[in-house]
């Protein structure tokens, strides 16, 4: 209890910004038309691809020699990249349709 | 001197940061309308750029070291298989790349959490922090090993019945308590390299076996729910390294993919443990025809957004558009549409209906000027350069089989040949046949999709679903 | 007071129906009516009973002091009046001059309902306006008795009928319905007048009005017609000649009160008609629109068929009788008070229909 | 191979409109043709130069390798034909037994055109539905030729005026037609089959269906109504009585194919409408589904019009006659291969339709 | 002992803010749609509880003297003033109430600042610290001077023209600037008490001045604005105090009062910039009869919230029906109401249009049931019953000089006695008059609202809002 | 700069928080229909009396003898309060006829 109670207390605004960025993410989401379920689905996906910093900060703090961290690291980097790289671009492409107009009215 | 650089320094990581953030969180909005969801996903790019950049110059331990080579090696590598291959995939099979690339964003978690295990190999974490680091590991595996199920289901590689059985459900609870059982043991016990791998390979299993029972249908909504999942590693890892924009992006994607998967589900009219539980696309109405084949189904929301960015749209009245009474909601559409660029047409069959003349009398009433309307002959030459037919209540008028099937009871009987058209979308109730009584192979046609329901009420939710546009 | 009601001579309809008998009897006044004098309408004299009298057609001339009548009566009933009675009718005084001359020989006064006055005011006595609306309905139903085609667009498996073509030339009241009635079966409907309202009147029941770009701008004029161009009306009517040519129906209503109706459909124009077309001339009777036309007739041109009529109201007997009842009930009961005439000469309304008086 | 037309005898429409004329020229015939044939259908003999050769009478009935007629012709015609030629028309076998052993005197094969079967891919040949369709619509216009009331709602300064009351009995091609006409000019409208499927039918056309229990399945029947029991008959005929007491207007189209037409309207029905109503009775020639109808007159019973007429597709020749003859060139199209008649008795649209060879 | 129940009891208020300022977010987001507005009042006042309860718990510096009795007596006295005041209020009156309210809040906020500058009074603020005072005066005094305006002017007690004058705008630029350099220069130096007292009046007289030039029509617009100012100083001062759900609260109520301005804005079709620069109600139509009377101008989602909370609406079609071409969107609003439980019906005046009947045939094509149209006499009786008459382009038929100006060329005709009804709206284009060219009392009646434009787009707007309740 | 640099650094959660409460603030808004305007501006007048917060905590850290803080303490819990209870009140009222239905449909 002590724990979570200094945690708690530590972390306050910490928790603030948790709590507020959950109902942020569930607000600017409420809305959306089920035309857009799935990009944004994929484009969501594309931005939790912001692990790949964590891979980088990984090899970055990893010594040289350390080759176990390195290259795992790497493979780190390689899928985390994949995810940001191919997923903005897939998600482009599936918003490509959603080019056109508004026309007239 | 040194100080002072790594103040101005670490400021700008953390405005880096901040803008990351917030462009991700802008991107999110933009996403959820059509006019502005290309934009949005921009926004969020620019963001991971932002993101990026941060955590190349972001001042670290050891810092020195920095080991660029490895880094430029990975993201090029990265870049260079997902890329083509996001550009490569046809637009069917985009969700499985979807999945496929959120597997790997899990992996990527996943990976992180083992480094992190193995490096404090013999160092005790605070149970805060082992907690997050398994959680990490945890959550990273599930959603790779499930992720990628759920793209060798959709991609039809795998079938549902070769990865499931009956009690799976059962199963996969107990693979639960054991998963969570493992992992509080070595939260507070620490684990030996062999007991970490264990648990990876165990939450490798949950992860696929979690999304065995899930039924083929279903896989969006599972693959969102993933999503989430790999949000939630990804803010976890956020924390192992004192990240804050891994942080809120992870969270962020955790938190809108939770609701979108919800969404996703009333969507499909269904709750999410209801998909959950599984039972292979059970809610969706499901036609098969005798060799087989099957129909597929469109919710009004595709088939607005079909409409909406049509250059051309063909609307086929029959029978069905008489009992529905759907003439003038039909018609609000058609000013809808034509008010946003669209050029709509109908195309009247001489016998659709049930008297000479029907379809004519019900469109008067709905103030159609005539021009609009084509007789067969017109519509036909007009039907391959139109990009979507909306075919409200007809049947034998639009069958194909007229022509090509000799011992059809309308074999030759001049027929819309919708088919010519670049997309074919069918209103009626159900797979009920017409007035000639014979079955549309028209409906299994790669074209065509069914949206199901009474004419007026779908028509009625694609007025409503093109307004949102 | 005794009001007459006589048998039509040459009119189905009948000027009271029995509810308006009942409506004048409370203001006072005795009914008597003429036998069968609502056959036509199927109004049976039995319908009449609770509310008036039946009494030969002598007796009532020679009684009533009021005789109300659709058709104005001849010498007949004139000469055999009371001194001092009133008459009531559809003189038309402005079409012919002798009427009101004629009328002076006798010792009656004389109002014809005709002569109200179109103010907002006088609307529920206004005749002229419920009898052409009857009319222009009914003009439409005339002409597709005599069109061997349909009205309405048919797309069959016997082929596809095109939707017939209707212009209307003249947008007043019976225009205005005939445009009504024949955008109700299907037709593909174009008007023209040269009202600077009816452009708007006309799209207001969703028809086209037939125009020409160039007119002159008439904001300034605050809404009222501004003379044209000689050169433009030309053109206009160039433009109306031609769409004469494609109508399969053409219906003209066009009058100019106290003149001679204007000619629209010339000969030139019906030549170029395709044959089985019909015309419909509601002002036949003032010298009618259509070259050809005759009053009463159907004349057939160049296989285009002209139906003269500018009784049109007289097709639909019974309600034309209800709303003509209803008309001299909202106008007798400005005139009687009490079971008394009781004529107030500051109205307008009564001023201005009086056309005779002893 | 030569394909003669003659000028009807007792009916304004023509069997081969020009364009037909073109088509079955098309196909390797000959087309000859009587002057003066399509002068009632607004179709000149000029209108067929081009496309036919103008001949008299008698030599086209003596040459002729097929002739059309929508009317059958008489023994004037058939005993002057070739032998082994061939005679299209409507025979209208099923009402009359004697026609088809009529035929058989005279050495020609006998084609009726309202026995073709009314499957799906006879449909652009079903003479039967066209010309329905025709007197549905027409029906209504007739009706309104004699109601002496205004069909729409009218609210006006003169007084309102209610809808009319529309019951249609019978919600075939004639019916359902004759159901959106007076829907188009704002009626009320009420119908009554004894068909399952009308129901949707009727009400698919926006009009209430009068509905009644107990009716017979006909689901077997091919789409012709089947004989109902006498119970069922009562039942309807007291429901039809009571909607027809309100009504303005009834229309009559039920037929049961070789039987006599059901008699929906009987006179004590007849007695309880208002006077002005009017009835029109499509089903006159087969017997007639209203009590007093003849067939081809306008009846007046207790100031009800009863106007009996199975034959107001003629009333609207200039459209009648392009439909039939679309509907003659898809016939003949699946007859004539080449120019010369080639028959395909595999072909259930011609077995059926030839009810009598040499 | 001590230390643990500081932070046992700091964990409470803690959580106390946190669950108040996830209240506030949430309430403020279910006032934003109908169904759950009340209930979004009720989760932030029930935010605003929490927040009092951790005020009033809070460890604080010289702990222990409360002052409970001062603070009780000013809750009561302040509930008892505020709760009658906000019970008492006619419907009408009650944006005026708000701008009260909302000026108290900017006092309040005022009266903090002034203290923390007269205890601050000597010892040197951080500039920081002494920026966030003096924008706290000023804002709240603003907020304060401004809203009392805004008040006296929608209460009619102060006109337009009494407060200002040419070229108020420039005096209003000069103001600003005057109070900014004041303020900074306070902020570099300190300031005495006089000088803090100088700044203080400043700061009220540009409140005041700021407000003047803006017109009556606009002040809704204003006092949103101004509530959002009161936000930013509640915000500012919970810096002073270093409380975070007073940070947080005032951010949102900073956030969302601007964006509400915006939306308000772009309501009236004009932009902020526009309304601020001022000019009595400049884009309003302005429409006065000619004894000086003001036709009272509604917008479409007054309207459409007046429609579907009805239990009877009367519609009134005229020739403007016609001309428009709206029988058809009638027709559509008439369904939505319908299937709402409102009671729809339409009174047809015999010469309504411009010709016998006209309605009927534009009503029929519509589809409308005959049972609902009310002739004159039926509609006559009906009217008093009715809670709103939609007077759709007619302007004669519904003329009350037909009954009671007997030198009116329409004096005798009957007409419907719309004003018999609870209220009516009128929809026309302007104030022009009808076919007998004369003008119309009913629009000045105070039943009367008037709904400009053309009555197929108003009525379209009308289906739009509705759609939206 | 350096001010601004170290303030940025040292209350990085509390901008964080900051800025995802305004954007928090907007979105919540941002799709409110027009009938609610003036409701929400209630509403949120209402929540800005939050600033009594402030209030209560000045009274309560003032010594019981300094008059003048708590004097204009007292005054500004009584503005507060009446902004509180009143706006709070006055928006349940103008939310009243939300009451009904939906009915039907
Ligand atoms: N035109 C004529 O003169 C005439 C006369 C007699 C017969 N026919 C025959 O009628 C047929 C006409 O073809 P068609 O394509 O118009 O009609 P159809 O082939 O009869 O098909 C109508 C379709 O509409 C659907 N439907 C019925 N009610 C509906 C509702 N409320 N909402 C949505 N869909 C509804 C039905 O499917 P669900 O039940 O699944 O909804 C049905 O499959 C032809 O076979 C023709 O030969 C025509
Ligand atoms: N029924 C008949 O047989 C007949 C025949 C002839 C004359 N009249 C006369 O016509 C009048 C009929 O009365 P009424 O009340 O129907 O019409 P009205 O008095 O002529 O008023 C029509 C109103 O509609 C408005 N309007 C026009 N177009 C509009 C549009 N697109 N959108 C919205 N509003 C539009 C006009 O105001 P704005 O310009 O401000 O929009 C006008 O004030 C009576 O005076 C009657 O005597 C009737
Ligand atoms: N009290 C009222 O408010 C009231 C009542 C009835 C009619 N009116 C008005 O009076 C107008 C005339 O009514 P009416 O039907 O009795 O008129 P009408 O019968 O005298 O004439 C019919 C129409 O023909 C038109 N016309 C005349 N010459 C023409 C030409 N050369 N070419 C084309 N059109 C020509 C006229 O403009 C008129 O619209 C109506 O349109 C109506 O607006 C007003
Ligand atoms: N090929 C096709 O698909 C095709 C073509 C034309 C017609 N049809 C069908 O055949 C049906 C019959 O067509 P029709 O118009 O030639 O029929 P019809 O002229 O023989 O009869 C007219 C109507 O009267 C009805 N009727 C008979 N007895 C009745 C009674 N006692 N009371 C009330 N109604 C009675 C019949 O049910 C029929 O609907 C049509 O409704 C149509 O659906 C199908």
């Amino acid at each position: 209890m002590d724990t979570i109670v200094q945690f708690f207390n530590g972390n306050l605004l910490l928790i603030y910004l948790l709590i507020f960025t959950v109902i942020l993410g569930f607000e600017v989401i409420s809305k959306v038309p089920t035309v857009l379920h799935t990009p944004l689905m994929s484009g969501a996906n594309a931005i939790s691809g912001v692990v790949i910093v964590g891979a980088i900060l990984l090899i970055r703090q990893s010594d040289p020699t350390d080759y176990f961290s390195l290259s795992l690291g790497l493979i780190g980097i390689i899928l985390g990249m994949i995810n940001v790289a191919g997923g903005f671009t897939v998600t482009d492409r599936m918003l490509e349709m959603f080019k056109k107009k508004k026309a007239k009215s | 001197m040194e100080v002072v650089e790594t103040i101005e320094s670490s400021f700008l990581v953390n405005l880096l940061y901040l803008l990351g953030a917030v462009a991700f969180v802008w991107g999110l909005r933009l996403l959820s309308s059509p006019d502005t969801a290309r934009k949005g996903n921009t926004y969020a790019a620019i963001g991971m750029g932002l993101a990026i950049i941060g955590a190349l110059i972001e001042p670290v331990q050891n810092g020195g070291n920095n080991n660029y080579g490895w880094i430029a090696g990975g993201m090029i590598a990265g870049a260079l298989i997902g890329f083509p291959a996001a550009k490569k995939i046809k637009m069917t099979a985009m969700p499985q790349m979807v999945s496929v690339f959120n597997g790997l964003g899990g992996a990527c978690a996943m990976v992180l959490a083992i480094v992190e295990l193995f490096q404090n190999q013999g160092t005790t974490m605070g149970l805060g922090q082992a907690a997050i680091v398994y959680f990490t590991l945890l959550i990273g595996a599930v959603s790779f090993t499930g992720s990628l199920l759920a793209f060798a289901k959709l991609d039809g590689r795998i079938k549902d019945k070769h990865v499931t059985f009956k009690g799976h459900s059962i199963l996969n609870n107990i693979l639960l308590l054991v998963v969570i059982g493992f992992m509080v043991f070595l939260m507070i016990n620490g684990g030996t390299q062999g007991m970490i791998i264990g648990f990876l390979i165990v939450s490798l299993i949950y992860g696929f076996s979690f999304v065995a029972p899930i039924g083929g249908a279903d896989m969006p909504v599972v693959i969102s729910l993933l999503n989430s999942f790999t949000g939630l590693s990804a803010a976890a890892a956020g924390l192992i390294f004192g990240n804050q924009l891994m942080l809120v992006g992870g969270i962020l994607v955790g938190a809108s993919g939770t609701i979108l998967t919800v969404l996703m589900c009333e969507a499909m009219n269904r709750s999410l443990f209801n998909v959950l539980i599984g039972g292979f696309g059970g809610g969706a109405v499901a036609a098969a025809s005798d060799d087989g084949k099957v129909a597929k189904t469109a919710n009004a929301s595709d088939v607005a957004i079909q409409l909406f960015y049509s250059q051309s749209v063909m609307f086929v009245p029959g029978y069905g558009l008489a009992v529905a009474q759907a003439q003038k909601v039909v018609k609000e559409l058609d000013d809808i549409l034509e008010a946003n660029g669209v050029d709509v047409k109908y195309a009247i069959h001489p016998v659709a209906g049930r008297m000479p003349g029907h379809m004519n009398v019900l469109l008067a009433e709905a103030d159609v000027p005539y021009p609009k309307l084509l007789d067969l002959e017109d519509a036909n030459s007009a039907l391959p350069n139109t990009d979507l037919v909306v075919i409200v209540g007809a049947n034998d008028v639009v069958n194909p089989a007229a022509l090509d099937e000799p011992g059809s009871p309308i074999y030759g009987m001049p027929v819309l040949n919708v088919w010519e058209a670049k997309n074919v979308v069918v209103l009626k109730r159900s797979m009920s046949p017409g007035y000639a009584g014979i079955q549309n192979p028209l409906f299994f046609h790669d074209k065509t999709k069914m949206l199901f329901g009474d004419a007026k009420v779908s028509i009625q939710a694609l007025v409503a679903e093109v307004k949102n546009l | 007071m005794i009001v007459g009601i006589l048998k039509e001579q040459n009119d189905p309809r009948v000027a009271l129906v029995p509810i308006g008998a009942k409506k004048i009897s409370g203001l006072g006044a005795e009914i008597w009516i003429e036998s069968g004098a609502g056959d036509q309408s199927y109004l049976s004299d039995a319908s009449y009973q609770d509310v008036a009298t039946i009494k030969p057609r002598n007796e009532i001339i020679s009684t009533a002091d009021m005789i109300i009548s659709i058709k104005p009566g001849g010498d007949e009933v004139l000469s055999a009046m009371k001194s001092g009675a009133t008459v009531i009718s559809m003189f038309a005084p402005y079409n012919d001059d002798t009427v009101v001359e004629n009328l002076k020989k006798y010792p009656v006064n004389a109002f014809s309902m005709d002569m109200i006055p179109r103010t907002t005011l006088a609307q529920s006595m206004d005749v002229l306006s419920s009898m052409a609306s009857v009319a222009g309905y009914k003009s439409v139903l005339k002409a597709l008795e005599h069109l061997p085609r349909y009205m309405p667009m048919m797309i069959t498996a016997a082929g596809s009928i095109k939707p017939s073509k209707v212009l209307v030339l003249g947008a007043g009241v019976a225009g205005l319905q005939a445009i009504a009635t024949a955008r109700r079966l299907g037709a593909m409907v174009e008007a023209f007048d040269t009202r600077a309202a009816a452009k708007e009147e006309v799209k207001s029941l969703g028809a086209k009005f037939v125009e020409i770009e160039g007119a002159a701008d008439d904001t300034a004029a605050g809404g009222y017609a501004v003379e044209q161009s000689e050169a433009f009306l030309k053109k206009q009517r160039a433009l109306v000649q031609e769409r004469a040519a494609q109508a399969d129906i053409i219906i003209t209503t066009a009058q100019v009160r106290g003149r001679k109706a204007p000619l629209l459909v010339p000969q030139e124009t019906l030549d170029k008609m395709k044959p089985g077309s019909v015309v419909v001339d509601l002002a036949a009777s003032s010298g009618g629109n259509c070259a050809n036309s005759k009053q009463g007739e159907v004349v057939e041109y160049n296989g285009v068929k002209i139906i003269g009529d500018s009784d049109l109201a007289a097709g639909m007997p019974q309600d034309s009788s209800t709303l003509f009842s209803n008309n001299v009930c909202n106008y007798l009961a400005i005139m009687i008070k009490e079971g008394k005439l009781d004529l107030d000469m500051d109205n307008q309304i009564i001023r201005e229909s009086l056309i005779s008086s002893k």
